[in-house]
């Protein structure tokens, strides 16, 4: 792959902040990442990191109020979406770019059938006849797999299983061969099992309608299992960046070594032969937060520069980042 | 579809059961003895009457066979006879029952459209000015003694104003007919239908901003903006259906308050419905009637629930009707 | 005490609640010192018939068909209003409490049959039901208040039902079942607590509609003969309604006032009692 | 010797408007005093539905549980408190297992309140105790529950479960809803009490990793049925059920190589409904080396070799757990 074409999408100095009671919380603060075409990039981080809400920033969809995205540029095939009209910006939901959701029981509507809203999604982007785009649904329902798609395109969501439904919401998605889909964390509220095959159908319909995805998780299971590029969030930063071999086989910054660390499965552990790596303490406050390292309170490792300043992104190779003063001190 | 109908209706029995028992038993608390009490103390009370009325409740006969005879009675809707009005309780009853459902079907028409349009408003434009002030105006509509709004809008409109007939179902000895008459009707049902409208109005106006407001923040709305569609078709495809569903089951559950509201509405406005005629009923102690229009507005009100509960499943899926 | 404080400066963000509180406290007010404000009644005849508001001083509100002082009658009327629409409420609330709470907690043929009993009393028209009512036991205090009770504790009842029905269900009662806890103390130290918030609040609104009904009975001529209250007034009043009709206006204004003031000050309690908790 | 609790076709059926879902059918087990039992499985196996018989929260449809040889499944009165002191049970999510209009002291105290243990000075110290035995601060006690975080919760939740000093603790997915930062920390302090106490658990997850990490012995749960059990590193190593075998390949390994390297087996199909279960053995239907003997005859639990059972047509008594690869096919039919 050449290092010349321009990456998909771009996220630069992204600011998301939710005015709250208790004051601005900086829940997305100064994040930048690109995902290249082709990319299977995985956005994970722990609950609270800003992920989900970076999916939505990239889309538009933050809830205004209490939510607004504050700052940065958000490039899409070189423009940036957030100068873009709303008209324009509607054309490219579900068109160019598309998302779905977690709970695959609550991102449907319940009171329309499943035809209704694929045909919806198509007949917002495509002028087509409403019989054709019927039929599209049928075709997608049998791209995802839903056994018996004539009799499911007529079927109310809760007639279909958990799995069921992300497929559909899948179909939905990919109805209009969007460049890029967004799945903020698709599998989290499935079964292993269901997991496993909702994963393989993402892996293939990337490759049969040629889709960059970003996938938005806070297992680092399936980021090792699923995507080729990772980046890992904490407290609304990009902490590390690298290719999933890289960076699983040489975690750079503290608190990716310390995720690792803290699953169980990782290497042959028992509670009688090993304890488990915790990372000690909580997630800091994103009301207002200091400027400096924002791991540093529950780092191990920590040193006097992390408690004062804000450690910038330091590369040590192509395509791989991270921001940690010992990080840096380490590899120089 | 049909065997969940029958089915509704079967399970309804006990309730109508019920209705019929905890009227037998008022009756019977009461102080005095069921016969005086049906028949009332003023002048009504002749030999005749008193007759018709042990006889048809059978009140010599021990208590249990009292119930049972007036169970065995209403449900064979032989209501008895009332000596006011020279007239058969049944028939009395089924010569009022229009205006009643008229007067109703009005004033639910204008409750949970104005109720909706007002809360709809108030969710769009949600903590704006606009906002503000439909929230003030529900809350005074929620607040308002139905009599007392009737008696101001009369001072108002057809006292002051002079726009609106003060009362009556239609002009008396116009002799209307055709278009004119209807538009008579509708032109004496808008004030009735107005007041006893409000309150109802009120209440599905708040539920119906908080309901909306509730939709919005779920995930399939999300879903729905992400595929690009436009926030109008956001509003009206996906989230009002989906609001109505509260307001539906509210609607229901609010009609036999809405018959009693009638009561004071038809004696403000000199309705001729069955409201009025209970009220009558009451001050001319004709208790039989009184009971039975009572009884027979609770039946009512389970039919009118059967329908709104088809309605909701029609609304919402979710609900299986088998 | 620290719950007290904790609740009132909740409770003041709102400002119209403040002001309904306010409201609340003068008509409590006017009821306590009914007696001393007007110590001759509101049924003396005490200047010409038909002043209008404002004519006379001594007589802020007018007077009327009778010649008696209209604020009386006002001042006066709210003692029957607030009297029976807290005691109606009260028994609503011991009904519908001990019915919903049986029903919600014992589940099962318990909760059947007492939902079915429950619905009975929902499906008579409730404002009919009060007139039958009170028509057959003789107008008074006492009657016309038990029967705005049991027409009212239906709707209580089925909220303390739901209340407890989710609640049993909740990790931290069923906690309580695996340390042991017997019936009466989680009903009264886990359910209870957590399920009164919003049976207060909707208590708050129950006592206004209460006072509606017992002002609706009155205009109908089915209050209590011996006492003046604000129905009263407005029936009264409406024999003169095209001549006079300040004399229906005014003791309306009250009522109005006085249900505005409950529902406001309810939705306040709504805010106060349940804040939003932050989680996650 | 008697194991201290010992379950024996243990079952519970729910009526529901669609039918009677058979939540937990016919199923044994035992926990040996001091063992840490693991139970896996995924969605509508059963498992919660186990569990929370077992601490006497449902009662069982039919089937035994005996307490160190003593019948408990239908105690009332004392006798029921008793067990109380010797069973307890912690819960998944720690937003809803605690009262949030009690403090964390009133909420530790209540189990000794209810037991009438100690006075109220000696109640006081406990508490304190408590929360130290779990990483809290004694100042912990006049908060609310709500002041928090979710891995605090737990915690809480932990020490309440600790009170009455009970010889079995069921845990309910307790880490299922924390980070994995958090859950780490919960790992460690459930294995430290452990260490110090000699206590039991019954360990109930979804999570295959995390009862690896946790369970002595696992208990594979599919459809209101056990399907396998067996030590926690021969189960790894060698899963013999199909199921297992599925659900090992499924779980997402954090390790890019060791995925990519191992084969996958991807179920197909979803679950079938609890209330209309497949004939024979319930896994067939989405089985990949399912048989016609598997509609016609359901499998017992049988043990294969020393303390392992499975319950598959397909795997004898006479191959040996060798003769089978991880994730590998089973060998044929005997």
């Amino acid at each position: 792959m050449s290092g010349v074409a321009p990456p998909l999408l771009e996220v630069r100095a992204l600011e998301t902040r939710f005015s709250t009671e208790a004051g601005l919380v900086h829940a997305v603060d100064g994040l930048s990442f690109s995902v290249n075409k082709g990319d299977s990039l995985a956005l994970v981080g722990e609950s609270g990191c800003g992920k989900s809400v970076t999916a939505l920033s990239i889309l538009r969809l933050v809830p205004d109020p209490p939510g607004r995205v504050a700052g940065g540029e958000i490039l899409f095939e070189g423009y940036d979406l957030l100068k873009l009209s709303r008209r324009d910006m509607r054309r490219i939901r579900g068109g160019e770019m598309s998302m779905i959701f977690q709970d695959p029981m609550t991102s449907l509507n319940p009171v329309l059938t499943i035809g209704d809203q694929i045909s919806e999604a198509i007949r917002t982007h495509e002028s087509v006849s409403r019989r054709s785009a019927w039929r599209r649904c049928v075709e997608l329902l049998e791209l995802v797999r839903i056994p018996d798609p004539h009799r499911r395109v007529h079927d109310y969501p809760h007639r279909l299983s958990g799995g069921m439904r992300q497929r559909a919401m899948i179909a939905m998605a990919v109805a209009c061969a969007p460049k890029l889909l967004i799945a903020d964390e698709p599998t989290t509220a499935l079964d292993v099992t269901i997991q496993a095959q909702v994963l393989g159908l993402l892996d293939r319909l990337k490759r049969e309608l040629g889709m960059t995805v970003l996938l938005i998780t806070h297992d680092l299971g399936v980021v090792a299992e699923w995507a080729n590029r990772v980046v890992v969030m904490y407290a609304g930063n990009k902490v590390e960046e690298g290719r999933v071999d890289e960076l699983f086989a040489q975690p750079l910054h503290p608190y990716t070594q310390g995720l690792l660390g803290a699953i169980p499965q990782a290497g042959r552990v028992h509670y009688t032969n090993a304890r488990l790596h915790e990372i000690s303490g909580t997630v800091p406050n994103l009301i207002d937060p200091p400027a400096r390292c924002r791991f540093a309170e529950r780092c191990a490792k920590a040193i006097d520069i992390c408690h004062r300043e804000y450690p910038a992104p330091f590369r040590p190779a192509a395509g791989r980042e991270v921001s940690c003063f010992v990080a840096e001190r380490d590899l120089a | 579809m049909m065997s969940y109908i029958a089915r509704r209706l079967l399970q309804a029995v006990p309730a109508v059961f019920g209705i019929i028992i905890i009227n037998f038993f008022v009756l019977h608390l009461a102080p005095g003895d069921a016969a005086d009490v049906l028949a009332g103390e003023a002048g009504a009370a002749n030999e005749a009457y008193m007759k018709q009325l042990r006889e048809t409740f059978g009140l010599d006969q021990p208590l249990y066979v009292q119930l049972y005879e007036y169970v065995a009675n209403i449900l064979q809707l032989n209501l008895g006879y009332s000596f006011r009005h020279n007239m058969a309780v049944a028939d009395l009853i089924a010569e009022r029952l229009p205006a009643t459902l008229w007067l109703m079907l009005s004033a639910v028409f204008l409750a949970v459209g104005l109720g909706i349009l007002l809360g709809v408003t108030s969710a769009r434009f949600v903590n704006t000015i606009v906002d503000r002030i439909a929230s003030v105006l529900a809350l005074l509509c929620y607040s308002t003694p139905v009599f007392w709004i009737g008696l101001m809008m009369i001072v108002l409109f057809s006292v002051e104003l002079g726009w609106l007939p003060s009362g009556g179902f239609e002009t008396i000895g116009a002799d209307f007919t055709g278009l004119d008459r209807v538009l008579d009707v509708l032109w004496h049902t808008l004030m009735p239908a107005l007041a006893l409208s409000l309150f109802y109005l009120a209440v599905y106006a708040r539920l119906m901003r908080a309901s909306m407001l509730e939709v919005y923040r779920l995930d399939f709305v999300t879903t729905a903006h992400a595929k690009g569609l436009s926030p109008a078709r956001v509003a009206f495809k996906h989230v009002l259906r989906n609001a109505l569903l509260p307001v539906v089951t509210m609607a229901g559950l609010h009609l036999g308050g809405m018959l009693g509201g009638a009561v004071v509405v038809e004696v403000v406005f000199s309705w001729p419905g069955i409201g009025r005629l209970a009220f009558d009923a009451i001050f001319q102690r004709d208790f039989n009637l009184v009971l039975s229009i009572l009884v027979l507005s609770s039946v009512l009100v389970i039919v009118i629930n059967l329908a709104v509960d088809l309605l909701y499943a029609w609304l919402d899926p979710r609900i299986e009707i088998r | 005490m620290r719950r007290l404080t904790e609740f009132w400066r909740r409770y003041r963000r709102n400002v119209l609640a403040v002001l309904a509180f306010g409201v609340l406290l003068v008509v409590a007010a006017m009821a306590v010192f009914a007696d001393l404000l007007y110590p001759q009644g509101p049924w003396e005849m005490v200047t010409r018939p038909f002043l209008w508001p404002g004519d006379r001083s001594q007589h802020l509100l007018g007077s009327d068909m009778l010649g008696r002082d209209v604020m009386a009658g006002i001042v006066h009327g709210s003692r029957v209003s607030l009297l029976i629409g807290v005691v109606a409420t009260a028994v609503a609330f011991i009904i519908g409490t001990l019915v919903g709470a049986t029903a919600g907690y014992f589940r099962g043929w318990v909760d059947d049959v007492l939902m079915r009993f429950t619905e009975i009393f929902q499906t008579i028209p409730p404002f009919m039901f009060l007139i039958v009512l009170v028509a057959i036991f003789k107008p008074s205090v006492t009657t016309i208040t038990l029967a705005i009770g049991i027409v009212s504790w239906p709707t209580l009842a089925r909220l303390v039902r739901s209340e407890f029905l989710t609640l049993r269900e909740r990790d931290f009662v069923q906690a309580g079942f695996v340390i042991g806890m017997s019936n009466t103390r989680i009903i009264l130290t886990q359910i209870l607590p957590n399920a009164l918030p919003p049976v207060i609040v909707t208590s708050s609104v129950i006592v206004a509609t209460a006072i509606i009904n017992e002002s609706a009975l009155s205009f109908l001529g089915l209050g209590d003969p011996n006492l003046m209250s604000w129905g009263t007034m407005i029936g009264a009043g409406r024999q003169v309604l095209r001549n006079a009709w300040y004399l229906t206006a005014l003791p309306g204004i009250a009522i109005l006032l006085t249900v505005l003031a409950l529902n406001i000050a309810g939705d306040g309690l709504n805010d106060a009692l349940n804040p939003r908790l932050k989680s996650g | 010797m008697i194991p201290l609790l010992q379950v024996e076709n243990l079952t519970k059926h729910f009526v529901t408007r669609q039918g009677t879902v058979q939540a937990v059918d016919d199923v044994s087990l035992s926990i040996g005093e001091g063992e840490t039992v693991g139970l896996v499985g995924e969605s509508g196996c059963g498992k919660s539905t186990l569990g929370r018989m077992i601490v006497r929260l449902l009662e069982p449809t039919s089937g035994t549980i005996t307490l160190q040889g003593k019948e408990v499944a239908h105690l009332r009165g004392e006798a029921s408190k008793r067990f109380r002191r010797r069973v307890q049970l912690i819960f998944q999510d720690p937003f809803t297992s605690l009262n949030p209009r009690s403090t964390v002291g009133r909420i530790l105290e209540e189990p000794l309140i209810v037991h009438r243990l100690g006075g109220r000075d000696e109640r006081r110290a406990q508490v304190e105790e408590l929360l130290r035995r779990v990483g809290l601060s004694p100042g912990a006690a006049d908060q609310f529950p709500h002041e928090f975080s979710g891995g605090q919760r737990q915690r809480i939740g932990i020490a309440r479960a600790l009170a009455l000093s009970p010889e079995l603790i069921v845990c309910d997915e307790p880490v299922s809803a924390l980070d994995v930062s958090i859950q780490a920390q919960v790992l460690n302090l459930l294995s430290s009490l452990k260490r110090q106490t000699g206590i039991a658990y019954l360990f109930i997850s979804h999570d295959l990793s995390v009862i690896r990490y946790i369970a002595d012995r696992i208990i594979v749960m599919y459809l209101g049925k056990i399907v396998e059990v067996a030590g926690h590193d021969s189960l790894w190593d060698r899963p013999l059920h199909p199921y297992t075998q599925a659900l090992m390949a499924a779980v997402p390994l954090p390790d890019p190589q060791a995925a990519r390297s191992r084969e996958r087996v991807v179920l197909e199909g979803d679950l079938p409904s609890p209330v209309s279960p497949p004939s024979g053995c319930r896994f067939r239907t989405r089985c990949p080396h399912a048989v016609d003997r598997c509609a016609r005859e359901e499998p017992a639990l049988r043990e294969v070799v020393g303390g392992r059972f499975v319950a598959c047509h397909l795997v004898t008594a006479g191959d040996g757990p060798t003769d089978i690869g991880p994730g590998g096919p089973p060998p044929p039919a005997a």
